[in-house]
Formats: structure tokens, C-alpha cells, sequence
């Protein structure tokens, strides 16, 4: 089986590539809820105190003190994790940022399950059904640090709000350096005819290693990485679909609305195709190293592998 | 003193703009068969005193970058700040007609997306003031001598969002933020109590003074319909010594219409032709029955 | 055409069910966030002065002190508007309500576009996306005014959080005073050969409404009433598909990740079927009278039935 | 006076229960390889006192309906708590060792569907003095003689929902609430300053207690490391005078252990071995690898 080599965690990646934007562009600030010794943050910091702007631990006052940043013709990155960058300012986020199409890059990371041994007041399954139901919003979950470094810097020159969900730890690399994201873009990160699976984020390189171990037990998996969960690449979604006629979602996160649910939306309207989803099955989480973790809520490539097994066995 | 304040044709002059924000409310509320009262009312003073006096607006170019900001917290008000804009010329009176209305620039709670010269979306309470203190703090941070004001009511002090920004402004130094509180003791519906109209005031006597100044901030506590104080209070927010300046104007809800003052349920409620005529006698209009005309908006003032 | 009579306003069988409630049971309390007077709080005021618990604007705190309540045993109704029991407390009802199961019942009105002349910083459209992300949460979107007053005594006797979407204004009463709900059933409330439409909430009469205008043009609507959002009555959707091999859904909010993601994913799993998702298109909304929005948004009978025609007309 | 406290046995007991809570703090926190250390470490003279003099509860019947209620809102301290119910006797100390873990009923924040005897789920800031406002009106509501207990962090103090709580829970004269605040002058991360190690305390000297007294909470202002005092505050907070009383418990991040008092970097952190040794020392413990039998854990006490 090939192993994948790993990438930098997606946190450093964040302090280091809003840092050297900042190098350029004078309107890029960081925003930070007393966590950038985590978020590395810190390393933004280092390079540009004055432009990191400390609000303390009170995050709706963080998202709407980035709004207004973001009138006076800054771009705000905030710093802090899923859970305190989504759902407790989640009223600021909606009437503040979405609602106007405010130019602020909602960046967190600890996102997914990897968060440090936290336990479930930490961990944000819904995320992602969340942030795309608000309009004007763009939803992305990079790969890898590859595709985090383009994301951030796509973020940067975008105009208007941004939700791009990073992780903790460092996770395989999928991405090669001449890689080139595209908003709205799904990419084919492995041709197959028995089944497509698709994912988003940091699941991507556990799909390609489920799929690796498919492939060993005879099963030909086609993958799809779909790092913009919104807009959606319905094309290459329907295109994906085609390929096997059987699709598989494939997230860290709840199964409920989020990628998954965007799929099932997507196919259900252009191409009726049977869908199943991986993911957190409506449970409540817990705490735990990432690798316990990921086993438990069925995550890790051999018991994505193992699922999807039993999906087709199913038929 | 208070002879030669009277005296003052610019006093006057925004004495008599607040009037004619309150007739506007009025005839736009009654129009539209919904909206807000009470708030709009009670801020009218401070309204006339930050579009005629205080705030370096430009009409004719609402998108100016280096305008002042004003943000109404209390978004729910909207009205009041919809009648104070089309009196100083940004759009004209009869565009009040269409408030609240679908596909109208005037949204029952101001939407930026749809009116040139609103700074920032509320509606949603205690978002304001984090809002300007992004604006304040953003001013500092490019260099443009930007001064920012927010309006928040004494009810939507309640939200504990109001107090992060309490927190976090005075750590940024922040003396170009002015916060004005519209303390008019009532919020929608609160608690029984002894305050105006058999109900509890949200913040007890003091209280408001005590908890900002608490919180780092120079308070200015003055009488929120009496001009001359207001624009004293606005010099001396003007004078900065390094922290943000909250002014707890004292109000009353409803102000200058007999039967709204200090009644609570008049914080929002359709207004019935008898009321109407009342209210505008009130403030001071001809008696619409009496002149058809009246109903016809006059032209925007300066 | 059949016209309906008018129901009661649910936030009206809010005050006095909730109160009848009170009555017989001492546990049952109201938590009210300064606005009694508009969710008719203050009828169960009356009845109860010294179980209505006014707790300012403050919905953070409000939804917290719920919480406490419940693990002293006394059931909280929560009374405010959905933006503000739903968004702005978002994650004081993920930690405190929905991951320890709390026996709070969140019960706002002003739901969907309907809420008087407000605007978008009071319309909120995603509301079933969000809430049924949560595990453990119940989501429930009673059609009329019979009906919310039997999920309401429903509510008060199940053991648990729950979500209940209560509306504004009257509507069309769908169902008479025999009607039984039941949580996690769906209900044909009326059959039909061509297409099958599944709405929720105060959406549900419009549908039949548009099933009626579609009925004169010789269009056959199933129609099937989805109270319960989740638990989701798989199998009755499932069966409803079959009926006609082609569904729309129909709500009041966004077709993202709401009621029409539901059934999406379901049907997508169960049964590979076309939907299409009739609703607030991921556009930013607007204040303005309850028939002129649900005009303008498409979700008037004559709207539905209008879009039902241009789909079935696609192929 | 200090020789009269010294020769107080039950002092002395809570005293040495205060210390092997921090034991337990960093043993746990050593064996895990992850975990929060300064927050329990500053916290655990006061849950020491909590949990052996003041709290009513019964360990061997954790769901006991009329127990007094603890609620650790800062719930990243959450080992602290463990430590002490552990030695209470909630459970047995082995089990310390599964914190963190997967399938612990010892989760990185506490999960009161997990563990019995915890009576709340925390771990996002801002939210556990909400709950016990609830649970001190609940009390109220039902008639039952039930106190409620909630600690804060000063950090914590910046969420907005603090205030929210803080604003509604004198309304109600709930008197059966004590709130504490960990006054450790440190937060995770925050603003390079003149405080410990060259940051600034998320409040500055006073600020707290000028904060909660505008809010109208009876304030109690304490060493947070000096158990007569706390005991005291604890018996004067007990007096209830109609208004919800806090307690400002200064404190010192990390104390206990000299490497990390006052220490931002050690909020949290892995521990390496020799600094392992050196925290048992400072502790008081046996040497860990002259003994190697320290490791394992004795029995819960009473
Ligand atoms: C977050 C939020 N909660 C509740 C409301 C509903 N609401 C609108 S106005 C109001 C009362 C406001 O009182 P106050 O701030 O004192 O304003 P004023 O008295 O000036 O009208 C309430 C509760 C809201 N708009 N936003
Ligand atoms: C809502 C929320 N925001 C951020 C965090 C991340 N966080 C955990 S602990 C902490 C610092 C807490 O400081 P303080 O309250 O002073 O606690 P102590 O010093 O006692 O550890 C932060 C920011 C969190 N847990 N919850
Ligand atoms: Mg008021
Ligand atoms: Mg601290």
C-alpha cells in the first residue's frame, strides 16, 4: 500500500501563509479569541504585531468587531476554533458577515474530530451543514496543507465572507506543489468503477487510503475531493456519479445536512443515484487521541473501507 | 442660561429638526401599518443632533470614505434614523412612504445592502457596538481620522455581547468611539415593576453609569432631549483622552406624543386615525383632517 | 376551490396551551426573553405570574438558565423569536441542551418569512437545517393551529429537548380537532396519482392550497405533511416517492439542508428518486407583508403551483 | 492569629487535601500527555474547600435531588475537579488515569452524561453561571434548600454571557448562588502586558470587583490560596442578604508547582519527565523515580 507522506499541520500552515499575505497586503489583520498559541496564530503575531488584534474570549464581539474591520477596507482572518467561530457567534456571523457579504475570512481550525483530546463541547460535527445554509457564504475544507497555503491565499484577493475550515494535526498530503484550487471546484483524486466516494477536508487522504485498501480486496473505488462544499460543483458531482452509478459520502462531520446532504441534494435534483453517508451518525462525541477517535466514529481508512465494503455487499 | 439658549437659532434649528423626525415617524408608522414607536421617539433628539450637527456626512456622496460612522444598535428604531437621513437629504421624504414595505430600501430593520449611507445591518440586539468598535479600531489602524457612534437602547444593554465590546474597546484606546445609550427605562416588555407604566426599568437608577464606568469607559450622563446638553456631551466625547466615551442620555419612551410617553406597549403598535390626528397635534402639525395636504411630505432639509 | 377556515395564530395556542398546561402541571414554566407580548408569553403571565421567568435580552443566559432549570426537574418553554432561540444561543443549546438531553422545550414563533414586517435580521431561514443537525434534538413544524397545540401537550409530557417552530399569523387550520399527532409520523393529507409534494409546517396549507389549483389543471398531487423533520418518518416518505416516482418539496426556509435536504438524503439512501426543492433559494430575504414575501419567495399556493408545473414540464 | 490557623486540624486537612489535588492534577496530566495545568492548579484550594467543607453532596449517592450544585463553568480545569471528587470518594483514583482517554467517563471538559456527581456540561467559556442561575431559581421554584456553586475563570469573565447572567440573577434575589472567580490574572494566550510573564491579566487590578459590584452582586474579595479566608467567604456568602454573592479568589497560575506559577505557556501543555519529578517535589511527594510504587494511586479519603 502507498504510504502518504505528511503534510505540516493545517494551524501552522494558517499562521504562516495569513503572515506572509500580510508581507504584501496591508489589509490583511488577524483577529484572534485568546487562542493563537493554538490556532498559531502566534506566528502572525510574531511577524505582525500590529496587526493582530487580540479581542480576549468573547467571540461575538470578535466576528462583529471583523465586520466592521472589514468596512473600513481591511481582511480580517479569525483566529479560533470550529466551535467558537461558528456556533457561538453564530447570530454576528448571519447579520453581520453573511447577510451584508462582509470581506471576512472566517478561518478556524481544531476542526473535525482532531482536537487535541477536547471532548464534545470542542468538537463541531455540523459545521459545514451550517455555513452553507447561509447565502452569500463560501464553504471550503482543504485536503491538506498544500491546499490550505492556496486556500488562505485565495481568501485573501476573494471579496466577500469566507468560512475555511482547517485542522489541528498534521494529516497525509494529498496535494503535489503545482496543484491549483479553483472556488467551486471538485477535483477526481483517483479514477474508479465500482463506486465513488466522495469527501471534503482532511477526510480526503483517509478516503484515498480506504480506497487503496478497496483496491486490494478487489474493489475499484473512484474518489472525488470536493474541498468547496459551497458553491458546489454539481458537474462534476452528477460526472462522479455517472462513473459508478453509486455513490458513498465520505466526512468528519455529522451525516446530517452537511457534505453528504449537499450530494444527496445535488444528485436528488440532477441525477437520481443512490447515496449512502459516512460520518458521525447523529451521536454524540467524546474526547480521545485523533486515531482512537477516528476509529470509533468509523473515520480511519480501514473502517471507511470496511463500511463501504459492507454498503455494496448491501447492493 | 436657559434664556440664552433659547436664543440660539442653531439650537433651534435642531430643536426643530428632532420635531421633524417625530412627525415623520408618526406619518411613516401610520402609513405602514407597523413599526416601531416608542424608540424611534425617544431618540429623536439625538438623531437631529448627530445628522445636523455632529456627524461629517455627505448626502450627496453616502459612500464618502472618510465620513463619520453611525451605527443604530437598536436597529429595531430604524424609523427614527430613516426620518433623520431623508430630512438631511439622502434620500427624499416621500421614500419614508415605502418603510417596511417588500422590495423597499427602508427594511423594517436597516439593511445596508439595500440604502447607501446606513453603515452596518442590526436588528438583532447588542451587535452594534462591536460593529463600531471593528470600524473605530479599523479607522486607527489605516490612519483615517474616522469617528465612529453607536446608539444602543438601555434594554439591548442586556446582552452580553454589549459588555465584550465594553471590555475589549478600552484595551485598543479606542477615544474615537462615542456609544450613545437612549436610557429610556423601558425595553419591550420586561418585568412588572415601579419604573414608567407599572413596568421594571431594565437598568436601575445609576446602574448603567456604574457598570460602563466599570468597564473602563468615560461616561457622560446627561438629559437626552435637551440640546444644548447633548452637544456638550458630544464636545467633550470630540475631546479624547484615550478611552472610549459612553453618553447615557436619559429619555423618555415615546417622547412628544401625550399618549406614548412612558407607555410601554406603544414600543410597537399600529397607530389608529383618532391617535394619529392626537399625535400630530402633539407635535405641533396642523390637523390632518383638517388639511389633506398635510399628508404631502415636504421637501429634504439641511 | 375549496377554501380553508382560518386557524388560530400558533403563538396564540403558545399562550394558552402552554398555560393549560401549567394548570395541571406544576413543573411546566416560561422563560421569556423580553418579547411575552408578541409570542403571547404574556398570556400564560396571567395564569401564572410566578412561573413566567423574564430573563431580559439575553439569549444566551435565557437558554443556559433553561438548562438549569431542567436538571431541577421543572420543564422551561422557551419563549422568544426563532432567530433568537435558535441562532444567537446557538451554543448554550448544542452544550447545555442538546448534548446532555435536557427536558427543554424550545418553542419560538415568528417562524419562516412571517414575522411582521421585520426584515432579514428576523427571518431566519435555516433553522431546520441547523436544528437537525443537533443530536438528540427533536424538530417539529406543527401545521395549524390544532396541531401545535397537540405537539405542545406532547412536548410537555416527552422527556427530552425539543425543538417546535411555531408561527406568527394565522394560517389555514389543515387539520380538525380528531387530528393525532405523532412524533416521527408523516401524514397524506391528500392523495394523488402525478406528484408527490412534501411541505411542513404553516407551508403544509399552501401546498394543499397549490394542490388544489394543480387538481383544476389536471395535475394529481400527493401531498404528505411532515410534522416531525426528526425524527423523519423514512418509511412514509419512502412510500410517498412510490406513489408517484417524483417529489417536490415545499417549505418555508431554505432548500438547503432543511426539509427538502431530509428527504433528499433519505430518498437517496432508501430510494433513489428526482426531488426538487421548492423555498427560500439561498437568497438573502426582506421585510414586507406575510402575502407579499410568500409571493415574491414563491411560496404562495399559486406560486407552488406554478413551480410544481415548470418542474413536471422539465421532465 | 496565623499560629491559631495553623493549629486548626480541619484547616490543615483541607490544606493537604488542596495538595494532593494538585498531585492528582499533575499526575493525570502527565500520564494523559495532554491536559489544561495552571487552571487546576490555581483552582484547587478552592475545590479542596468546596468539596470537603462546604459542598453538601453525597458521594455514594451522587444523584441525590437535594444535594448543593457545583458547576465548573471554566471546564478546561476539568482534572481539578476529577482530582477532588476522586478524593472524595466519587470515584476511585485509578480511574484519574483514564482522563481524557476514549470512553473515559473523565473527559478532556466535563460531560455530565458521562460521570455522575458532575452537574453540568462545560467547556465552552461563558456558560456554566447560566445553568446554575437556573438551578438557584429551580431551587427557588421548587421550594427545595438547595445552594449553587459555580467557578469562573477572570479570562472567562470577558464572555459576554457572564454579564447576561450577572444582570438577571439579582432580579430574582438569588441568594442560594456563589459565584467564585479564579483570579489568576492569565488567560491562554492574551495581550503582551505588565501582568504575570509578561502578559496582561485578562482584568486589571479592582476591575473585577468594581464589575460585579455595578452589577449589584455582593462581592467578596479574597487570597484564593488561603484557606481561612476562604472558609469565611464561604460563611459570609451563606448569609444570604437577598442578593447572589461572588467571590474575586486571587490566585496564582500553575501554583503549587515554582516552574509554572505564573507561567502563561503551562495553561496547557504535555509534561516531560524530569519536569514531572520536579513538579512532585515542589509538591511534597516522594521523589517518583527513588519510588517507584508513587506511582501507584492510594486510596480516596473522606
Ligand atoms: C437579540 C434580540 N433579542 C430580542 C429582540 C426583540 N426586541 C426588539 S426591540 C426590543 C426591546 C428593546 O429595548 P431597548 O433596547 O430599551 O430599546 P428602546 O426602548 O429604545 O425601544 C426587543 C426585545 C431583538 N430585536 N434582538
Ligand atoms: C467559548 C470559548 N472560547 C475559547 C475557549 C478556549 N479556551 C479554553 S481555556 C481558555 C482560557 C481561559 O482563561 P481563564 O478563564 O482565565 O481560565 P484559567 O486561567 O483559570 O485557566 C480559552 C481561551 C473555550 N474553551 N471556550
Ligand atoms: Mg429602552
Ligand atoms: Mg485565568
Amino acid at each position: 500500500m502507498t504510504t502518504m507522506t505528511m503534510g505540516r499541520p493545517q494551524r501552522e500552515v494558517f499562521g504562516e501563509t495569513v503572515a506572509a499575505l500580510a508581507n504584501d497586503d496591508p489589509r490583511v489583520v488577524v483577529v484572534d479569541g485568546d487562542v493563537g498559541s493554538s490556532t498559531r496564530a502566534d506566528i502572525f503575531e510574531k511577524a505582525h504585531p500590529d496587526r493582530y488584534l487580540q479581542m480576549g474570549i468573547a467571540e461575538q464581539n470578535m466576528l462583529g468587531v471583523a465586520a466592521g474591520l472589514a468596512t473600513m477596507g481591511l481582511v480580517p482572518f479569525i483566529s479560533t476554533f470550529v466551535a467558537f467561530a461558528v456556533v457561538r457567534p453564530l447570530d454576528q456571523v448571519r447579520v453581520l458577515i453573511a447577510q451584508p457579504s462582509a470581506n471576512v475570512k472566517i478561518t478556524p481550525s481544531y476542526g473535525g474530530l482532531s482536537t487535541g483530546q477536547t471532548g464534545m463541547s470542542h468538537i463541531i460535527v455540523d459545521d459545514i451543514a451550517i455555513m452553507r445554509s447561509l447565502p452569500n457564504m463560501a464553504v471550503v475544507l482543504p485536503a491538506d496543507d498544500t491546499e490550505a497555503d492556496e486556500v488562505l491565499r485565495w481568501a485573501a484577493a476573494h471579496v466577500g465572507p469566507v468560512y475555511v475550515r482547517l485542522g489541528r494535526d498534521a494529516t497525509p498530503r494529498v496535494f503535489g506543489p503545482d496543484h491549483a484550487f479553483r472556488l467551486g471546484r471538485a477535483e477526481v483524486v483517483r479514477e474508479g468503477s465500482d463506486v465513488t466516494l466522495i469527501s471534503t477536508g482532511g477526510q480526503t487522504a483517509r478516503t484515498l487510503e480506504a480506497a487503496e485498501l478497496l483496491a486490494a480486496q478487489g474493489i475499484s473505488a473512484h474518489v472525488l475531493h470536493v474541498a468547496t462544499v459551497k458553491p458546489l460543483d454539481i458537474d462534476a458531482i452528477v460526472a462522479a456519479a455517472g462513473r459508478t452509478g453509486r455513490v458513498i459520502t465520505v466526512e468528519e462531520g455529522t451525516v446530517i445536512g452537511g457534505l453528504g446532504g449537499a450530494v444527496a441534494e445535488a444528485l436528488g435534483e440532477h441525477r437520481p443515484t443512490r447515496v449512502h453517508r459516512i460520518g458521525l451518525q447523529d451521536v454524540d462525541v467524546q474526547s480521545g487521541p485523533n486515531d482512537a477517535l477516528l476509529d470509533i466514529y468509523g473515520l480511519s481508512g480501514a473502517r471507511v473501507a470496511e463500511q463501504v465494503r459492507r454498503i455494496l455487499a448491501q447492493g | 442660561m436657559s434664556a440664552s439658549v433659547a436664543a440660539d437659532p442653531h439650537l433651534d434649528h435642531l430643536r426643530e429638526m428632532a420635531r421633524r423626525i417625530r412627525v415623520e415617524v408618526i406619518r411613516s408608522v401610520y402609513h405602514a401599518k407597523a413599526g416601531h414607536l416608542g424608540g424611534p421617539l425617544s431618540a429623536a433628539d439625538l438623531l437631529a443632533a448627530l445628522y445636523f450637527h455632529e456627524l461629517r456626512v455627505r448626502p450627496e456622496e453616502p459612500r464618502w470614505e472618510d465620513r463619520d460612522r453611525f451605527i443604530l444598535s437598536k436597529g429595531h428604531s430604524s424609523i427614527g434614523l430613516y426620518a433623520a437621513m431623508a430630512l438631511r437629504g439622502f434620500f427624499t421624504l416621500e421614500e419614508l412612504l415605502t418603510f417596511d414595505g417588500a422590495n423597499s430600501r427602508l427594511q423594517g430593520h436597516p439593511d445596508m445592502t439595500r440604502l447607501p449611507g446606513l453603515d452596518m445591518s442590526t436588528g438583532s440586539l447588542g451587535m452594534g457596538i462591536s460593529a463600531g468598535m471593528g470600524m473605530a479600531l479599523g479607522a486607527r489602524l489605516t490612519g483615517r481620522d474616522v469617528r465612529v457612534f453607536v446608539m444602543l437602547g438601555d434594554g439591548e444593554c442586556q446582552e452580553g455581547e454589549v459588555w465584550e465590546a465594553a471590555m475589549a474597546a478600552p484595551r485598543y484606546r479606542l477615544d474615537n468611539l462615542v456609544v450613545i445609550v437612549d436610557h429610556n427605562r423601558l425595553q419591550q416588555y420586561g418585568w412588572p415593576g415601579d419604573g414608567p407604566d407599572g413596568r421594571m426599568a431594565p437598568q436601575a437608577p445609576g446602574e448603567l453609569v456604574a457598570k460602563w464606568h466599570a468597564f473602563g469607559w468615560r461616561v457622560l450622563h446627561i438629559d437626552g432631549h435637551d440640546m444644548a446638553s447633548i452637544l456638550d456631551a458630544f464636545e467633550q466625547a470630540a475631546a479624547g483622552d484615550g478611552r472610549p466615551a459612553v453618553i447615557i442620555a436619559d429619555t423618555v419612551k415615546g417622547k412628544g406624543v401625550s399618549f406614548m410617553e412612558g407607555r410601554y406597549f406603544w414600543h410597537t403598535r399600529a397607530i389608529k386615525p383618532e391617535e394619529y390626528a392626537q399625535a400630530m397635534r402633539d407635535l405641533g402639525e396642523p390637523d390632518p383632517a383638517a388639511d389633506p395636504q398635510a399628508a404631502v411630505a415636504p421637501e429634504a432639509v439641511r
